[in-house]
């Protein structure tokens, strides 16, 4: 259950009263009580420092615990990936920023084959409590470099888990605990949301990792969806609300381990789902998930799953062209009637 | 309004006159009007931006025009460069066109790229501008193919790699200039060393004596350069073009120069320590260009203005050609992704 | 068609006589080819010179061509796959070897970003003849960090092509039109199909990418694969022939662009799939495959599109650990009795 | 049996004895006996590949003992190393031990990782080896962190970071020395050059005047060791060791030797020069170590005898452990990849 909807509905009666913050500062403010409580966890990356974080999410930190725990790096992106593996399995949690998800490529290997196998392939012993944030997605006009959407790559590798908050809720309370997880975790933040604000408690929550959340109740359809997609995806419900058909919103929070099941109940109820992602449609994560409700809801569905993402190029620059580029709350519920229909 | 390079800059060996230590005047010409045109032009994209007729990010060359006007002074039409996120100066110093890359900027769709590249992403292989990158050091592996293609290909062309300090500790500057030095690839690594990658100065992300000295590990010159004197540039450029043009293989230029402004045009650079910005803006390179050919009357006061107000027209025309294009259709989103599928 | 196919049973009579090549000869014949024809074809890459290829691909062609078309690089993966950009651009069509696949993370910024987007972002106006070739695959104790299969990395990227055939006469023919395409493709080799023999014919043919070939006929299920899967799920076949289960078998040959229709008309006669890789399940090329069939056959399908894949682990090194870690004869045979049974 | 390291190896200074050049007699036992036991374990391993007890492939490092010993000859047993596709050497140098080598070797349950690993995956980090790698240049940015940690734990330990000539030129090599440069990580990078990398010789890799050069760039020292000794690898380590720890920042050793074997154990080395191979095979570190030592009387045949058998049976019963232990359950095959899922 989720701490949002609790706060809010308390009772039904005396709504607790709400602390709106953003995206970013949720992001901050978990950071920051994650380095307090524990002095082993520091941070590092480019521009985290002075600057702040290219969206903010660092900013203070330095000032306030120093640059030991607060290291600003060139721009090296492969030391940046594997400096994490030697610092986290010799006594430290690194906390490490790529700024934006589309540099991760340099540091692929270090990712990949480094950080998410040293565990396994060494014989199950090492603890690797690494988290790797960066910044993805598209809408404001940062291009084709800027912009992609690429956590597939990373569900896909064994050892690494992948996490994408929806909200500032979810992001503080994911981030806290994907800091304590002893576990290679990507944490993937929407650029857009950044400057989204969200109801966010005072003190203390976590919100565990492989955890799907039922965003909105409904009847007729099943949204899965994750990161930015599911705000658009609880705008388009609405719209869709007011046509008669009541639409079930599930944020899957976390892409690997995936909590796959609250999504087949919900299929079993609607009979049919739409998966939506911000990245390009064609291999992206909506494959897995589509392919998982098909084998294990198949004998519910009333039509295919249908998948929405991106088209198949690097993301545009022309406002025009980048919007028409990947899912919007139009193209959502667009999708669900066409579902509906069973296109 | 034409930019063309004068034919001095072919591929006979030039540099400075005979007369005096300053280039001929046509080329005195062309170096003011491009580091004029790329400081015009920028500050044309700056209001278009404040005003949201933009969008993205904008990343200025402004107080760096000489450097690139330098480099690309030395090189000939068919000579290949690559850039980077910083990149509109180096693509107006390759000889391109105003009004192409604002309509870009824009994005829309009679820009360089149909309005898919914006400002980070704008090439022009006709003019051998192989292209802006928004990956920092995204662009030295790149520059150093193209010098090895012309090397199969015996094209006798020389590529110039635009880098930043900022990108110097990447991998991909190791690799690229080891693999560059090694085969001996007519190539020059141009690092404009504007003191400042974000907010990280260049003292905080290089360790040791200077990223100059890192040429003599290669085996291969390394060359200070005055990057606010276009005249130091242009005449370190030419040795070093001449010499990979001759199959000595690579050199790397250091041009030290300075960004005016913040790292992007949402940046306010509170970082940086005033005094040192008011050191660096007294060496600005126009100003300092339009001092030492008046003083040595190379050039008259009557020409400099003259040619400001062309560019002042040509920016004006380019932003009005652009703000008055047209936005691509939606059905230009597909295409160009592959040449067939 | 497949010419292999036509060339055993011409006229169903006097059938041609066989040249048994390996798998890897079939390659060497195929760059020598295009390197004999298109004088701007140049190999380069770790050990492609002196060594001849990690897996002897490129054996004999320095000295046939001389070390400017055959070029030994140091190990330095980014500039080897940003070189190819620059070269490809200017006018050069090079052929790259990144010996495995595994490495290819420390190039992926330079596929990703650079060569995969350089066409649309700059205009649609470049050409990138690019070959990035790499072996991959598990199954001879090569370890966690040599033996992945990654191929969904790079069909999730818009600008890539991705190739990898099952066997030597398709690896001639599929390279040689890799290295005559204008676009960048990405052509994996599977590492235990190298010593494999397979009948080639002299002479020249191309086998074009983006299309999909059914290898076996059936008409109770359709297994859909590719590269050294296709030949396990062929012998599984034979074994579930003399079960009563006719299987057709379809290699894909090019995972991007997918050919997907003879796979979707093969579903309409079996009304059921099977998805088969040696990636990694999760996450992998497969979900991609299983969303299209039961988006496209929805109604034809009697149970589940299933899949099979790695299990989500790293590759291990010890034997029996491997072979139980991706998919096997067997372990694809049951996979179609449990498809038979709706399991 | 035992390979202890003598306690002079621990964290106060040490090197060579008083009396001569040459370190104490505890020492010098175990520099031999590691020596040997590197040697003999490989000849073992070769053995059980050729006799398919053994499946994927080796690296051996026969011929360059002397480096990985003299190196963590001086280290204490909480200090870092991080090691190489070639690890054998490394592994055992810094205590490891070769009953569960081996038996990772055959890909027995009984092995360092149970079987998971093989000859390119084995650590120990109970003795602070962070692990080999079989990704070339994998293990710098690693081996980085481990000092950037100990920097930001205040451990006291000093890391070693072993690659190869092959890996210097990748841009690993660059970004790492460049970052612990910039923050004097307690750290040593040491270049094992041993001329080839599989079939291309160092000098087609690496650009420029040696690879030891670069230090300078990066105004860190750079050091000239003769690998196959291993009183200078143990003297220049200890210095480098002592700077790091000390707070100074790193050091670039760069260990001359050379593999007396081909790259794999598939590998002829068809595309050596044979008088290059016989001159280096005269260098052999365990010949000259014996020459050394008995010449100057400071080990007496006998007790180098005695060690040779005792390595024997030491290597003896690794090879029997390794032959005797069963082969991991399959319920192990998804146990380890996560803490927790
Ligand atoms: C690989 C990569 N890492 C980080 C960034 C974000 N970034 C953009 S510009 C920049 C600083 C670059 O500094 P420098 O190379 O000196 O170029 P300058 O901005 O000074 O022209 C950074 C960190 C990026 N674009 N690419
Ligand atoms: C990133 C990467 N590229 C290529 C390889 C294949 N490979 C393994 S060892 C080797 C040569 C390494 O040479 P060097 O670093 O000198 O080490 P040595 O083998 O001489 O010990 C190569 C190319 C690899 N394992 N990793
Ligand atoms: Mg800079
Ligand atoms: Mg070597």
């Amino acid at each position: 259950m989720d701490a949002t909807k609790a706060r809010t509905a308390a009772n039904g009666e005396t709504p607790v009263e709400q602390r709106l913050i953003f995206f970013n500062q949720a992001l901050r403010e978990a950071i920051d009580e994650e380095m307090t409580r524990d002095p082993t966890v520091f941070v590092y990356g480019e521009e985290v420092g002075v600057w702040g974080g290219s969206y903010n999410v660092t900013q203070g930190l330095l000032d306030k615990y120093g640059p030991l725990r607060v290291i600003d790096t060139p721009i090296s992106e492969a030391l940046i990936g594997g400096a994490a593996v030697g610092a986290s399995i010799t006594g430290s949690r690194p906390v490490v920023d790529f700024m934006y998800q589309d540099f991760m490529g340099i540091a692929m290997d270090q990712i990949v084959n480094q950080a998410a196998k040293n565990r396994y392939m060494f014989g199950g012993k090492n603890a690797l409590p690494i988290v790797y944030r960066a910044a993805f997605g598209a809408g404001i006009g940062n291009a084709a470099q800027h912009t992609q959407s690429l956590e597939a790559w990373f569900t896909h590798v064994p050892g690494l888990k992948v996490v994408a908050p929806s909200n500032a809720y979810d992001a503080k309370g994911l981030l806290k605990s994907a800091i304590r997880d002893d576990n290679v975790v990507l944490f993937f933040e929407h650029k857009a949301l950044y400057r989204e604000r969200g109801d966010v408690p005072e003190g203390e929550y976590l919100v565990p990792l492989g955890v799907s959340d039922v965003k909105r109740a409904g009847a007729n359809a099943t949204i899965v969806s994750y990161a930015r997609q599911v705000q658009f995806a609880l705008q388009a419900a609405e719209q869709l609300a007011s046509e008669g058909i009541d639409v079930e919103v599930i944020d899957l929070r976390t892409l690997y381990p995936l909590d796959i099941d609250p999504v087949i109940e919900s299929v079993k109820k609607t009979n049919r789902a739409l998966v939506v992602h911000e990245a390009v449609r064609f291999g992206g994560f909506g494959g897995e998930v589509a392919a998982q409700i098909q084998e294990l809801g198949f004998d519910y569905l009333d039509a295919p799953v249908k998948r929405l993402g991106a088209v198949h190029a690097p993301v545009p620059f022309a406002e025009p062209l980048e919007m028409a580029s990947f899912p919007s709350v139009e193209s959502i519920a667009q999708g669900v009637r066409e579902l509906m229909q069973g296109i | 309004m034409a930019a063309r390079k004068p034919k001095a800059a072919g591929k006979k060996a030039r540099g400075a006159s005979k007369k005096s230590k300053l280039p001929g005047k046509e080329m005195l010409e062309w170096m003011y009007r491009t580091m004029v045109r790329i400081r015009r032009f920028e500050e044309a994209a700056d209001r278009a931006f404040q005003a949201a007729r933009m969008r993205g990010a904008l990343h200025f060359y402004i107080g760096e025009e000489a450097s690139g006007t330098g480099v690309c002074a030395a090189l000939t039409d068919s000579d290949y460069i690559t850039s980077t996120h910083r990149g509109h100066g180096h693509c107006i110093a390759k000889g391109g066109r105003l009004d192409l890359m604002m309509a870009e900027l824009f994005g829309k769709a009679t820009g360089y790229c149909g309005g898919k590249g914006g400002s980070m992403h704008i090439a022009d292989l006709d003019l051998g501008n192989l292209g802006a990158n928004g990956i920092v050091g995204g662009g030295l592996p790149i520059a150093t193919g193209a010098a090895l293609g012309s090397k199969l290909r015996d094209d006798d062309n020389v590529t110039v790699c635009f880098f930043g300090d900022g990108a110097a500790p990447n991998g991909t500057f190791h690799e690229s200039i080891n693999f560059g030095a090694l085969h001996d690839l007519p190539i020059v690594y141009v690092c404009e060393n504007n003191q400042w990658g974000m907010g990280t100065h260049v003292s905080d992300t290089n360790a040791g004596p200077g990223i100059v000295t890192r040429a003599d590990s290669y085996g291969i010159p390394g060359v200070m350069v005055d990057g606010n004197d276009v005249f130091d540039v242009f005449a370190k450029t030419t040795a070093a073009v001449k010499r990979a043009r001759a199959g000595k293989g690579p050199s790397l230029l250091v041009c030290e120069t300075y960004r005016h402004r913040g790292h992007t045009v949402h940046d306010q650079a509170a970082y940086r320590d005033q005094a040192d910005v008011d050191e660096w803006m007294a060496r600005d390179p126009i100003e300092r260009f339009r001092k030492t050919v008046t003083t040595a009357k190379a050039m008259s006061k009557k020409k400099l203005e003259a040619i400001d107000a062309e560019v002042l027209q040509e920016v004006e025309a380019a932003v009005e050609f652009a703000a008055s294009s047209p936005f691509p259709q939606l059905d230009t989103l597909l295409q160009g992704v592959y040449t067939d599928v």
